[in-house]
């Protein structure tokens, strides 16, 4: 049995180790896959032999190197980070095993490089994860985008150079521009970037300044896609599917309000923001990130980009709990950045799968669709129930708490964006579900495809049907959340 | 009475007569709910309050006329205002 | 978990059932169809008050098998509404349509049993997906049934998400999910909770949705539809809210709403949804009165709306079945031609306008009671006065515009030329079980009233339900003639047109159109607009400055010479002057 | 041995130079280079080794006592610059041999060597003198070689530019020894030491004034400080390969060194801030050089006149950092002294690579080189994040203290004039990485192979040195922090 505190680190090199053999045996396409899918399995019996020990309230720390005079990079188990990295880990596999559909399905080209910096990114999920400090989770942050790069890129045609410059524009404007000088003003101020219960301002700033200090990290965080950052994550979508439904639906933007929460609840402090005059501003422009987003999403024909949309509206569900500055939101926060996961892949999985099998993109083809493709579209419409917040989804999990925390903060704003939110989610999400079970394809329309290769309809069903299991278990996650911030 | 009136045009006898036994029904049937009035008291339902209205000779006869005959006018008054083609929301 | 014996939630059987029901065929799936209402009516009675399960979810315990006086009724009668429409749908309907029927009247089964919030409120989310799946089993018959639907499940998932904010906000304020009365508590989330019911109530603003949505489903469809959602609020009101003051006004405008865009409705369907809201704001008025008369009242008129409710729908789905008619305008003199399905509607109509001897009169009469019997002692006696008179108009009106209005204009009036034929012998037989039950009823009280909440209550008070005296015969007689009188004095007036009436649906189904139409969203290519122009700036700002020639430019060295100096004087006189 | 290595520091790369000439063997002579190189990097290495803990080598020339005599001091700052030197030019000088067979004509390779000796000679002793006058001297030894080394390109242009350079190196020299001179006038001593233990009384005095401005000027000069950058872009972009990026590397920064020497060891940092308010000439300059370099370089088509434009972006950092007048501000400007050297050295000479085997070093010339030239493209990638800033290099590291720097002071424009240069520099270098890994190669440009691992190697040591140091900086940060709280003494 390998001693916990070495069990850390090693969830960020399994997936590096991965990298190297993807990269070694790049000529051997079966050997490859072969490889990124043990290195998946490796990390996920390496990240869920963490779990016993957070869930009993260690948390072992390891110190990879002092990077400078009073600033290491370090990890640190902990119960918000083991729930991302539990999510990603569970993920991976299974994004794993469809992408291995999806690639060879469309016969795509750079195939190393894809699994080689898929894996790259996973390792720097894990490292976002389990940082000990704001600088180790800078590091990975800013890994994370530019290992990212060159899978949205990758497709390697003008749209996608564009997208490309989009993305890494956005990402490394508000990291750099924003996140950076709040991370060294963190420093300056309190001494420290550790992440410590309670947060490490404490009073040491206040007033207006810890406002600002406040919005550089939130906006800094340009992966959570805040209005107006948000423009990335669609840009974004002319990545191959499988990296649609593991970065931008789960890693990346995870990535994103991980972070966010994580700042708000170790570093600024849930009760010193409180008091931080001006501060509910934010969740004022997450709730209106949260609306308008989705009435843009009503307006996309392009089934991806309208899952993109959707994706940038559930994210500031997260950032809205977070910001209603409740100790239950917070629980709903966290529970959200699971529940979402799930629910998104699935229905990231399902687009793929559509593309793969029917070559269609846009809603307004897939009259009939769910006929011929009966369990990827059950899938669909499972995840969007969980978009939705429906029960017995675990969508309902997470917006119940949300909804307590504003009730326990008495953010009546909050609970109307909740309200009119679901109508608009369900608003987009409906007319797919009808369109593919009810209306008759288009006249012309062959539909002379079945289901997609097995590899992709498995991953969609596991990910589809966690998103119920989830609903009907939430123990371990919700053990997690509400272990956040609490000093053990 | 009705809309397909084209075809019905023109009064015929037949009509008169029909019309004239549904009315004569009708009459009688009137006469016949309000003859047992004299034999009955009704009972007030508000008396502790003073309110003695509802015991008065015919009361449920008259009010039924009156109100079905106020609610008649006011749909037909806010029909002036709410009603649209059947198409309205279809354009 | 934990569980005593082998009971399960009723409401389960039919949903398992929901499923169970595509896999077989033909005479099985008849079977099946009429065997598993009548085993949930069985499970409903075996299970004795209490509660019997609890089920671990999140960090609550779950009660989703309590069973009580009030839940036991509404679950009899929801079983019984499944039997009959589902015997009526029995060769008519599609596989779909009776899966999500299915699933729809088990799901509401399940919200009698509820004994907590969350539980209440998963049924509750499963009912509005049930029922949409009902409306869109209709889509390809109906074009119209797709965009009502979806109309209709926005309502349903606002109504949802407010009630599961209330309930979160309960549950936050008081640390407790038990689904009990909330007339104490205080603060958003009662009243957030309160809303979620009114909606699914029928209750302004939002009664457009019951009129916009029920009569786009199949003629089964809407037999179904009619039964289930507004009398689970009714339930959950009558647990929830007993007494709330509020509630009085919302019934009576509901009451009236109902009759006036009845009057002016010409959709026979639609004029039935309309109809739904009036008779569902006699409910909502009584509980909003709150004694247990008035709740007995609610409970019982509740039981009876179903199954008149549901007689009439089936004798007008088989007139719309038949004739491919939905109009008044275009229907007439039927009642040589389809005398089963006439004599069924007028049954329904007789009921609903609480003819004597039927079982409209024996529910509503206690309605009216309680309203009378509780002036002398509430807290503004005034009040329960305008709503006994209010509430005997809206009788002779019911007599009116469906009492009268359906039968005249469809059976009656002058022919239209349809030659049809009654329905197929099932659908015949649902409408005399249920023409038999509204007579049953009217003539027998007794068997209702032994089910009703509040037993002590109606041995106490003996006048209050002593329906066939003399003297409310009398009443009820004239009330209902004098009706007539004013319907045939006043029928040039109710001259029916091919028109709809608007509502406050108005606002998104039209308003919101055109607001979205005037103001194209567009975020997104704003967005991309003003960063390509931004760019551009930028990009001729910095070409202007270094020169068209761009990176070849050649600076003088004298020109840094001159630099020099500059920087070198600048420096000194700095120095210098200062 | 070990007490005369402060003079051998110099006198091995000054009489090699002498030897390789002598020789007249193109191959001797680099072999030789090589080797001086190498030689003076294990002595700047003992050196600082020696002074790490805060004492200071004092080595009096020929046995001749300050003031008559040449004082060679050596302490952590100087240490520190010459390792940065001398480890550039370890690298630098086995790379290029390949090199300039593309880009010299073979008759002047034994030229380019010893030119090149020279110049590493005069930096080094500039930078280890603790004389004013052999400053002078040392400078314009490596001033006139470098002239040499400029004209040496293959571009036509850069004679001109040499030309140019010499005009503008002329004139910042002649600034440096007037104000030298009146240093001396004032006080009669030419030793550094003597002279900042005579300056103290005399605060006031216009002299003294005048020499700081003098100096300041002078030295602004030759660190191509704004206004006065326009010979270095020029220069840089049309010098051999190997020469820009050994120019880059280090002579800006002894530059830099020499203002952090005259500023703080001879007049004292209470004089420069308190009485002459320098910072608010080196903030203001700085910040419009940072803005003004940036966006300029943005517009460049060719590659190597980009990555001059970003060195003045660069130099107007370091100068910031002085500017900022706090520990953490000098940290910033030491540390980027040392990662600059590192970052640049990786961008150009990935760039002497591209030049080598296609030829030229323009946009086009790039255009699709990621497939072909993977490892040199993933050299200049690395670099690029490094000028950018990203972590994990050892731009971020500079960044760092120069962001926390300006936070401190409470300066929020400043933090905003260095985040938006960072952000443009995402843009220049993410224009070559495009055109890099995006565009297909023109029609007109041959296929090209994978550089030879002689250049490889010594591109890869620097590319694994921004990487490490950009890690595990503890021990660089150690040093520029002990330094500048040197440095500053008292001040704050």
């Amino acid at each position: 049995m390998i001693p916990l505190d070495q069990l850390l680190p090693l969830a960020v090199f399994v997936p590096l180790l991965g990298a190297v053999g993807i990269w070694l045996f790049g000529y051997a396409p079966n050997i490859r896959e072969g490889a990124t899918l043990l290195t998946s399995l490796v990390l996920l019996l390496v990240v869920g032999g963490l779990l016993p020990a957070v869930l009993a309230g260690e948390r072992p720390t390891w110190l990879l190197v002092e990077m400078l005079p009073g600033l290491e990079l370090k990890f640190v188990l902990e119960p918000l980070g083991m729930l991302f990295a539990g999510v990603a880990a569970l993920l991976w596999p299974v994004a794993s095993l469809y992408s291995i559909g999806y690639m060879r399905g469309n016969n795509e080209q750079h195939q190393t490089r894809f699994y080689l910096f898929f894996a790259i990114a996973i390792a720097a999920s894990m490292g976002i994860a389990f940082a000990g400090n704001l600088i180790t989770l800078f590091v990975f942050y800013e890994i994370l985008t530019l290992s990212t790069y060159p899978l949205v890129t990758h497709k390697g045609n003008a749209d996608a150079l564009k997208a490309g410059r989009v993305y890494m524009g956005i990402l490394l404007a508000t990291s750099v521009g924003l996140l950076l000088p709040a991370i060294i003003w963190t420093w300056q101020v309190a001494g420290t970037t550790d992440f410590a219960a309670g947060g490490i301002i404490a009073d040491k700033l206040g007033g207006p300044m810890l406002t600002v200090l406040g919005f550089l990290f939130i906006y800094g965080i340009g992966k959570a896609a805040l209005m107006p950052m948000q423009r990335w994550l669609p840009a974004a979508m002319v990545a191959p599917t499988p990296v649609s439904a593991l970065l931008h639906a789960v890693a990346v933007v995870k990535a994103g309000v991980f972070s966010v929460v994580k700042v708000v609840v170790y570093i600024l402090g849930v009760d010193t923001l409180a008091a931080a005059p001006g501060i509910e501003w934010l969740l004022y422009i997450a709730g209106f990130t949260i609306v308008a987003a989705s009435t843009i999403a009503l307006r996309q024909d392009n089934l991806k980009r309208r899952l993109a949309y959707s994706t940038i509206s559930q994210l500031s569900y997260v950032i809205m709990a977070a910001m209603i500055l409740a100790p239950i939101s917070i629980v709903g926060a966290a529970l959200h950045i699971v529940a979402h996961a799930f629910g998104k892949i699935t229905l990231f999985f399902a687009a793929g799968a559509i593309y793969t099998a029917a070559h269609k993109t846009k809603v307004s083809e897939l009259n009939g669709i769910g006929h011929r493709m009966p369990w990827t579209m059950g899938a669909f419409t499972i995840g969007a129930l969980s978009m939705i917040g429906v029960p017995p989804a675990v969508g309902f999990i997470s917006k119940w708490y949300i909804l307590m925390g504003a009730f326990q903060a008495e953010q009546r704003v909050a609970v109307a964006v909740i309200i009119l939110s679901t109508l608009l989610n369900a608003a987009y999400f409906m007319p797919i579900i009808y369109a593919a079970f009810f209306k008759a394809p288009a006249p012309g329309d062959q539909q002379v495809h079945g289901e997609a290769p097995l590899p992709i309809v498995l991953a969609l069903s596991v990910t589809a049907a966690a998103t119920l299991i989830l609903f009907l278990f939430p123990e371990v996650p919700f053990a997690l959340a509400q272990a956040i911030g609490v000093q053990p | 009475m009705s809309a397909s009136g084209n075809q019905r045009s023109r009064p015929s006898p037949s009509r008169w007569s029909k019309r004239r036994t549904r009315w004569l029904i009708v009459a009688v049937l009137l006469a016949l709910a309000i003859v047992p009035e004299f034999f009955v008291t009704h009972y007030a339902h508000f008396e502790s309050l003073g309110i003695e209205l509802d015991a008065r000779f015919g009361f449920y006869a008259w009010y039924s006329f009156f109100a079905c005959g106020a609610m008649i006018a006011i749909a037909k008054l806010l029909g002036i205002f709410l009603k649209r083609r059947d198409s309205y929301y279809d354009e | 978990m934990q569980l005593d014996g082998f009971m399960l939630p009723p409401g389960l059987i039919l949903i398992l059932g929901a499923f169970i029901l595509p896999q077989v065929e033909g005479r099985v799936r008849h079977a099946l169809l009429l065997a598993l209402p009548l085993l949930t009516l069985l499970m409903v009675w075996l299970i004795p008050h209490g509660s019997h399960l609890t089920l671990g979810l999140m960090e609550y315990e779950l009660e989703p098998l309590r069973s009580s006086a009030e839940g036991r009724l509404f679950a009899t009668v929801f079983a019984v509404a499944a039997f009959a429409g589902g015997w009526y749908a029995l060769n008519k309907a599609t596989l779909l349509e009776l899966s999500a029927a299915f699933f729809y009247a088990g799901s509401a089964i399940g919200v009698t049993f509820a004994g907590d919030l969350i539980t209440l409120f998963i049924y509750w989310e499963l009912m509005a997906l049930g029922s949409t799946l009902v409306l869109w089993a209709n889509g390809k018959q109906n074009p119209r049934a797709y965009p009502a639907s979806m109309r209709y499940l926005l309502v349903h998932l606002c109504g949802g998400v407010v009630l599961m904010a209330g309930i979160a906000g309960h549950v936050y304020a008081t640390g407790s999910i038990a689904f009990s009365s909330m007339t104490m508590t205080d603060g958003l989330a009662k009243w957030l909770i309160l809303a979620g019911f009114l909606v699914n109530v029928g209750a302004p603003p939002l009664s457009a949705w019951i009129a916009d949505a029920y009569p786009e489903a199949s003629p089964s469809g809407m037999v179904f539809l009619s039964a289930f959602t507004t009398k689970t609020a009714v339930f959950v009101l009558i647990v929830g809210f007993p007494g709330t003051e509020i509630l009085i006004y919302i019934g009576l405008y509901m009451v009236f709403y109902g009759i006036v865009y009845g009057l002016l409705e010409n959709n026979l369907r639609r004029l039935m949804a309309y109809s739904i809201v009036s008779q569902v704001g006699f409910m909502v008025t009584a509980v909003g009165i709150g004694t247990e008369l008035a709740l007995n009242g609610a409970a019982a008129h509740a039981f009876a709306h179903i199954i008149y409710k549901a007689l009439l729908l089936m004798s007008a789905g088989s007139v719309l079945l038949m004739t491919g008619k939905r109009h008044c305008t275009d229907l007439g003199g039927l009642f040589k031609h389809m005398p089963i399905t006439a004599i069924a509607g007028i049954t329904g109509a007789l009921a609903i306008s609480a003819f004597p001897f039927t079982s409209g009169f024996v529910t509503k009469s206690l309605e009216t009671a309680a309203a009378y019997q509780f002036a002398a002692t509430a807290s503004d006696p005034m009040l329960l006065v305008w709503v006994w008179f209010l509430l005997t108009a809206a009788s002779a009106g019911s007599f009116l515009y469906v009492g009268l209005k359906f039968p005249w204009f469809v059976f009656f009036n002058k022919d239209a030329g349809l030659r049809p034929t009654d329905p197929a012998p099932h659908m015949q037989y649902a409408m005399w079980f249920f023409a038999f039950l509204c007579i049953a009823l009217g003539v027998f009280p007794e068997a209702l009233y032994a089910i009703l909440p509040y037993q002590n209550d109606l041995l106490a008070q003996p006048k209050s339900y002593q329906q066939y005296t003399a003297s409310h015969l009398l009443s009820q007689f004239q009330l209902l003639l004098f009706a007539g009188l004013a319907f045939f004095a006043l029928l040039p007036l109710l001259k029916q047109t091919l028109t709809i009436s608007l509502d406050v649906d108005w606002i998104y189904r039209r308003l919101f159109k055109v607001l979205g139409q005037e103001f194209t969203f567009k975020v997104g290519d704003l967005g991309g607009k003003t960063e390509a122009k931004i760019h551009g700036r930028i990009k001729r700002l910095i070409a202007h400055m270094h020169g068209p020639s761009g990176p070849r430019i050649h600076w003088p060295s004298g020109f840094m010479v001159l630099w020099v100096a500059v920087l070198l004087v600048g420096a000194l006189g700095l120095y210098y002057l200062r | 041995m070990s007490m005369h290595l402060p003079a051998l520091q110099v006198i091995i790369p000054l009489l090699l130079a002498a030897v390789i000439f002598l020789f007249n063997n193109a191959r001797i002579a680099y072999i030789v280079s090589v080797a001086a190189s190498w030689l003076c990097l294990a002595i700047a290495i003992q050196l600082l080794l020696l002074v790490n803990d805060g004492s200071v080598i004092e080595y009096a020339f020929g046995g001749w006592e300050p003031p008559w005599g040449i004082a060679y001091n050596v302490d952590q700052l100087n240490a520190f610059v010459l390792v940065i030197v001398s480890g550039i030019a370890a690298i630098m000088f086995p790379f290029s041999w390949r090199s300039i067979q593309a880009e010299i004509p073979a008759s002047l390779h034994v030229l380019f060597y010893t030119a090149l000796l020279l110049c590493l000679a005069g930096l080094l002793g500039m930078t280890i003198t603790g004389d004013a006058f052999n400053f002078f001297v040392l400078l314009e030894i490596s001033s006139l070689a470098t002239y040499t080394l400029i004209s040496l390109g293959k571009d036509r242009r850069s004679l001109s530019a040499a030309f140019q350079y010499l005009i503008m190196g002329t004139i910042g020299g002649t600034f440096i020894l007037l104000g030298v001179g009146l240093l001396y006038t004032l006080t009669g001593t030419l030793n550094m030491a003597d002279l900042a233990e005579r300056i103290g009384p005399l605060q006031a005095s216009r002299t003294l004034q005048a020499a700081f401005a003098f100096l300041v000027v002078g030295i602004g000069l030759k660190l191509a400080m704004f206004p006065l950058h326009l010979w270095l872009p020029g220069a840089y972009a049309t010098a051999p390969s190997v020469v820009s990026a050994f120019l880059a590397a280090t002579a800006t920064k002894v530059a830099v060194y020499a203002l952090l020497r005259f500023m703080f060891g001879v007049f004292g940092a209470d004089f420069a801030y308190g009485e002459m308010h320098v910072e608010l000439m080196l903030v203001s300059l700085a910040l419009v050089s940072v803005l003004f370099a940036s966006l300029i370089a943005l517009l460049q088509r060719g590659v190597k006149r980009m990555l001059a434009y970003s060195s003045l972006a660069q130099i107007g950092y370091m100068l910031l950092g002085i500017g900022l007048a706090n520990v953490s501000g000098l940290t910033a400007t030491l540390l980027h002294l040392f990662n600059h050297a590192l970052m640049k050295g990786v961008l150009f000479l990935a760039l002497a690579m591209v030049f080598y085997r296609t030829g030229g070093s323009s946009m086009r010339h790039m255009s699709g080189l990621g497939r072909q030239m993977p490892w040199t493209m993933a050299a200049f990638v690395v670099g690029g994040l490094s000028l950018i800033g990203v972590p994990l290099t050892v731009g971020f590291i500079s960044k760092w203290y120069l962001i926390l720097a300006s936070i401190e002071r409470g300066w929020w424009p400043v933090t905003a004039v260095i985040l938006v240069a960072s952000l443009i520099a995402v843009m220049y270098i993410w224009r070559v990485v495009e055109v890099a890994y995006f565009k297909e190669r023109p029609a007109d440009l041959p296929t090209v192979s994978e550089a030879p691992l002689s250049l490889l190697l010594p591109t890869w040591t620097l590319v694994a040195a921004n990487i490490y140091f950009g890690i595990n900086a503890s021990v660089t940060t150690g040093i520029a922090q002990n330094v500048a709280q040197t440095l500053l003494g008292g001040v704050q």
